[in-house]
């Protein structure tokens, strides 16, 4: 690699259950803007455009990204849209950063949204389901998420039990207090969890991410136009990606394997060897309270099977020695196609020291997380303040 | 008989659901106002002072917000068309029909609509819009039923 | 920027419907394919980049049980919408940046499974477009008018492109139509929209693609002569058709200036010795070779009228065939580029260019040619 | 503002388009799909292939092991009877669903195969269900082509019953989860 990137400016609106006010490629803009005016350019700065989100039934517009490229004043020039499901957010992202390290950009507007109330979430999830195979019985992605966690809690009885997936969603809806653009911001207790309304068991209401609309935009510069623009840039320092078939011998939900491998190689390029030690925080993908708990183990923050003590520790609430989702994470925001770069926003915005009320002290270095399909892709997006 | 059980060659499958378009504060204008005024807007860029329509909160060619509102039309300019000779799902009127694309009066973009299929409808001529009347406007771009040639006084 | 080859590739024989195979099929073949045409194996592959249309496959994020027909299990794998160029661009710049060596570019597409007006009509969006019932092939009528009306362009002009190309076609063993056509038949063909004929049109096919890039310094140790990735563009118009010039291929030409400038091209018709367009319709090509700066504006006839774009001429266009005699929509532009690299590397299956040093390839997107992707290729 | 920029009449502005997608796809089976569903259809057995090279017996049949990428062309005949690899209590109804809330979503490591197949689980009571534990299809009289030609799978009640040909009686078993809607 011969030079390096950096995001130097984000932009995200407030994540609602129905923006009925704006279309979609106004919402897409609104993001846009946002993080245009935090990096100080203008959209004539920009060299190249990515855009990205989930599958275009969700909105029911082929090929969105030419409806919505001239809203963010993509008209003649390069755009592109990456197209990877619940990952899509991290892996526009990941291409931005491919753009300009390629040598061809040197900056790239990166946009991710989805309007999930314009049609409808499950059914759209459930037409990822192959018509061929499975898709009968498919239940969006709570039918997926329930397996999942239903496997990682059989495995890990009775040191894992579904108090503390609770604690999970009583902790993440509680940072969302602090962030203003989160869409769940509760005070709840375990019981409340475990008492809601069951959706796809083992998981309830209160263990599952709501619907929203919403947009994110990050502006990613190279080496040298990145320390012009913010004196604290959030370096790209490690990025990995993997992705698996469900379709393989021994697929494991309750620790995927494409995820350890992402994880592998982000922490390779970024020279990491005791995660936990070495970053300072983690944004998560967790569109269901588990997948916090079974990521964490991914990831190395702790041993396989140990998710449920890392909780319970309290370790990783804001003010702990290692806080995951300081944001809220997904369960308190779920624009599906933004989901993703929302984590590594968070990350990086973490970074530049910028998250505001929610900002965790000293930051170095920080992970952002996600997943996608039938839990078979996986991105690693590490940011550091130095490289 | 000793018939072989027949193979299995397509699976019917369809793709299905229902949309709410939030249309957006332009949109939302632009519609309103064909259905309870029978009047075209359109917005002018605040940065290359372009008129578009129909109208969007940003302009396309330049990224720049829409700040202000023009009454554009109600005739316009036939830049071109297509004539479609064959009906098929989905289309807007029986076959043969026509797709124009009309620059109206005071507008810097075209808007694609539909005409009759008539002669009179050629490139440089100019149209004007046939509004359905007003009970039976919904707030959609349909509610101009057709653009029809001047030079016919608007017969079909 | 690192160097990068296009050291392997594969289509397959392009049909209007393969009833008998899935998307995972044809993937599974043309990888293998374009594997050994370069001796690499799957395991050698890096990253995996594909394109593909969930509106097309009738599924969400078909990747999800396409990856391993990709070879893409345990591998970096990401996806791109729109035509398989981008993805090659894409996987260019994995390459370009020095951190990986290899790339997989893959697109399909299978057209036959449903409504093919249906891949355009949902482009439009909610509010002016769709509750007209508009679609691509009608953007286009209107563009194809609106250029031949600007520049007195006549339906013979645009019926030799058909003639040109079906002719060119019919000597390629991949191509779906390969039967030539005459001028005549051409213009009785009936209007699909006017100016638009029916033998004008591409057909529906289905198809697949599939390249392989490499570092330089891989390509070079491989026993097959690699086609160079000289430069690369890519670019997206306005959206309205009304709102832009649309008797300019706007897109195109900027995405190959890009490519262009990267290449060191200033003059396209003296350094380029053939082109790979995606014409959808016979009209696009001569309006690319004014894009592309094969000739000035609005001679896109005239240029064609001299034979310079045939097999024979000075810069030879589509002797693949192009669009127009197959068209495995998404895997189309990836095709092209298969095609220019196999003329380049001197690794041609049908005709061949003689001598030919350097190609561009162009893919082409959205209603009316909104959006193109372009990359030039050398020896 | 003009005066036209106004709704009109007392009325609300347009602040939505409404509209329907309705796409019809016909699916290519393939040879493998193809035959994979006349094997349940005619014969009542779940056939797939398995690869030469690693040995797994894969699902659902296809041309290639994802694993080895290696073009897999045997064929094997698998159990309709397996073990429970996981499941999860699907209660959240939605427009289109293709099976009516609730039933239970199982994933099943049949006998003989190496990749999970997915199915629904019937004749069981919620509390009773367990990761680990023993299912055998139920297998519908009047057969499509279908996963749906397996009804869902049950339980295996004990352990004689594994050797026996008893998967297609009929029980009564009070209200189910797990009732097919089409």
């Amino acid at each position: 690699m011969t030079r390096s990137a950096a995001i130097v400016g984000t932009g995200q609106t407030k994540y609602v259950s129905r923006r009925e006010d704006v279309s979609v490629p106004e919402l897409v803009r609104e993001a846009a803007m946002r993080a245009l005016e935090d990096a100080g350019l203008k959209p004539g700065d920009v060299d190249a455009f990515v855009i990205g989100s989930a599958p275009e039934i969700f909105e029911g517009v082929n090929y969105p990204e030419n409806w919505i490229g001239p809203a963010l004043g993509a008209s003649g020039k390069p755009l592109m849209r990456i197209h990877t499901g619940g990952t899509v957010g991290a892996s526009s992202t990941i291409a931005g950063f491919y753009h300009v390290v390629s040598g061809l950009f040197d900056v790239v507007l990166v946009a991710a949204y989805e309007k999930l109330s314009d049609g409808n979430a499950q059914y759209g999830l459930s037409a990822c389901y192959d018509p061929l195979w499975d898709r009968d019985f498919a239940c969006g992605a709570p039918g997926l998420a329930g397996l999942q966690a239903r496997q990682y809690l059989a495995r890990h009885a009775p040191e894992v039990t579904e108090e503390h997936g609770a604690m999970v969603a009583v902790k993440n809806r509680k940072n969302a207090i602090s962030n203003p653009y989160a869409q769940l911001q509760l005070e709840i207790t375990v019981e409340d969890v475990m008492a809601s309304a069951p959706v796809a068991a083992p998981l309830k209401l209160l263990d599952c991410c709501p619907t929203s609309d919403g947009a994110a935009a990050v502006v990613i510069a190279c080496d040298r136009r990145a320390r012009k623009l913010t004196p604290r840039p959030a370096w790209f320092a490690g990025v990995g990606t993997c992705s698996e078939s469900p379709y393989v011998p021994h697929v494991d939900m309750a620790y995927p394997e494409s995820c350890v491998r992402a994880a592998q190689q982000a922490y390779q390029m970024a020279w990491i060897y005791e995660p936990y030690k070495e970053l300072d925080m983690a944004e998560v993908y967790e569109a269901f309270s588990f997948q916090e708990l079974i990521w964490s183990e991914a990831l190395g923050f702790c041993a396989p099977g140990e998710g449920g003590k890392l909780i319970e520790s309290g370790r990783t609430a804001m003010g702990g020695e290692f806080p995951i989702n300081p944001s809220g994470g997904v369960l308190s925001a779920n624009p599906i196609g933004a989901s993703a770069m929302i984590r590594q926003l968070e990350a990086a915005t973490q970074v530049m020291g910028k998250a505001g009320d929610h900002q965790v002290p000293g930051v170095k270095k920080a992970l952002a997380h996600s997943w996608g399909g039938a839990i078979q892709f996986s991105t690693v997006t590490i940011f550091a303040s130095e490289i | 008989m000793d018939l072989k059980p027949p193979e299995l060659i397509y699976l019917e499958g369809e793709t299905r659901c229902n949309y709410h378009w939030a249309t957006g504060g332009a949109v939302a204008a632009f519609l309103s106002a064909i259905r309870d005024h029978g009047k075209l807007l359109g917005a002018v860029c605040e940065s290359c002072g372009g008129v578009t329509v129909p109208p969007q909160t940003y302009c396309e060619k330049c990224g720049s917000s829409m700040s202000d509102w023009r009454e554009v039309g109600p005739g316009g300019v036939v830049m071109s068309w297509t004539r479609i000779a064959d009906g098929y799902e989905g289309a807007p009127l029986e076959a043969p029909f026509r797709f124009v694309l009309v620059r109206l009066a005071g507008a810097d973009t075209a808007m694609v609509h539909v005409a009759p299929d008539v002669d009179g409808i050629k490139v440089g001529a100019t149209v004007s819009p046939e509004f359905k009347p007003e009970g039976e406007r919904k707030g959609a771009v349909t509610d101009i039923r057709w653009f029809v040639p001047d030079a016919m006084g608007g017969e079909e | 920027m690192d160097e990068v080859g296009i050291v392997g590739w594969a289509q397959t024989e392009h049909q209007r419907a393969m009833e008998r195979e899935t998307p995972q099929s044809i993937i599974y073949q043309v990888v293998n394919q374009a594997l050994s045409s370069c001796g690499l194996s799957i395991h050698d592959i890096d990253v995996v980049i594909d394109a593909g249309s969930d509106f097309l496959d009738g599924r969400g994020i078909s990747t999800c049980i396409t990856v391993d027909a990709m070879g893409g299990h345990f591998k970096e794998e990401s996806k791109v919408a729109g035509d398989g160029m981008l993805a090659a661009i894409y996987a260019y710049m994995r390459i370009a940046s020095g951190l990986f060596s290899t790339a997989l570019v893959v697109a399909y597409g299978k057209s036959s499974e449903s409504d093919p007006s249906m891949q355009t009509g949902t482009m439009c969006e909610p509010f002016f477009l769709r509750p007209l019932g508009f679609d691509g092939l009608a953007a286009a009528a209107l563009q194809a008018r609106c250029y031949m009306h600007r520049y007195g362009i006549g339906e013979e002009s645009t019926a030799a492109v058909a003639v040109k190309n079906r002719k060119a076609g019919a000597a390629n063993p991949y191509a779906q139509l390969r039967e030539e056509v005459t001028l005549d038949q051409v213009i009785a063909s009936p209007h699909v929209a006017s100016p638009i004929r029916e033998l004008e049109a591409c057909p529906v096919t289905d198809g697949g693609c599939a390249v392989v890039l490499a570092h330089g310094d891989i390509a070079r140790a491989l026993r097959v002569r690699p086609a160079w990735i000289a430069g690369v563009g890519h670019c997206s118009d306005s959206y309205s058709p009304g709102s832009r010039e649309l008797h300019k291929a706007t897109a195109a030409s900027k995405a190959a200036e890009a490519a262009f400038r990267l290449a060191g091209v200033t003059d396209p018709p003296a350094q380029l010795d053939l082109v790979e367009l995606t014409e959808f319709y016979a009209y696009q090509e001569l309006m690319l070779y004014e894009a592309i700066g094969l000739c000035g504006e609005g001679e896109g006839a005239d240029l064609l009228g001299t034979g310079a774009t045939a097999a024979a001429g000075r810069t030879p266009s589509n002797i693949s065939g192009g669009a127009i005699c197959a068209n495995p929509l998404v895997a189309t532009g990836l095709v092209r580029l298969a095609e220019a690299a196999s003329q380049v590397s001197g690794r041609a299956a049908g005709a061949s260019v003689d001598g030919a040093k350097r190609a561009l390839a162009h893919g082409s997107g959205g209603l009316a040619m909104q959006t193109a992707a372009c990359v030039v290729v050398e020896k | 503002m003009l005066e036209v920029v106004k709704p009109s009449g007392g009325r609300e502005p347009v602040i939505e388009t409404t509209g329907e997608l309705d796409i019809r796809y016909r699916y290519s089976y393939g040879e493998h799909y193809d035959r994979f569903y006349r094997e349940m259809r005619d014969n009542r057995r779940i056939m797939t292939v398995k690869c030469p090279k690693c040995g797994a017996v894969l699902l659902p049949p296809r041309p290639y092991c994802g694993f080895c990428y290696t073009l897999v062309e045997d064929w094997v005949e698998v159990s309709d009877e397996g073990k429970l690899l996981t499941f999860t209590v699907v209660y959240l109804p939605f427009v289109g669903q293709p099976t009516e809330p609730p039933y239970v979503y199982a994933f099943i490591t049949l006998d003989g195969a190496d990749v999970q197949f997915p199915h629904i689980l019937g004749e069981v009571e919620l509390e009773d269900i367990k990761v680990g534990m023993r299912v055998k299809a139920v297998w519908e009289e009047n057969r499509k082509g279908t996963l749906h030609d397996i009804r869902y799978f049950r339980p295996v009640r004990g352990a004689g019953e594994r050797q026996g040909e008893a998967g297609n009686e009929e029980k009564s078993a009070g209200p189910q989860v797990g009732e097919q809607v089409r």
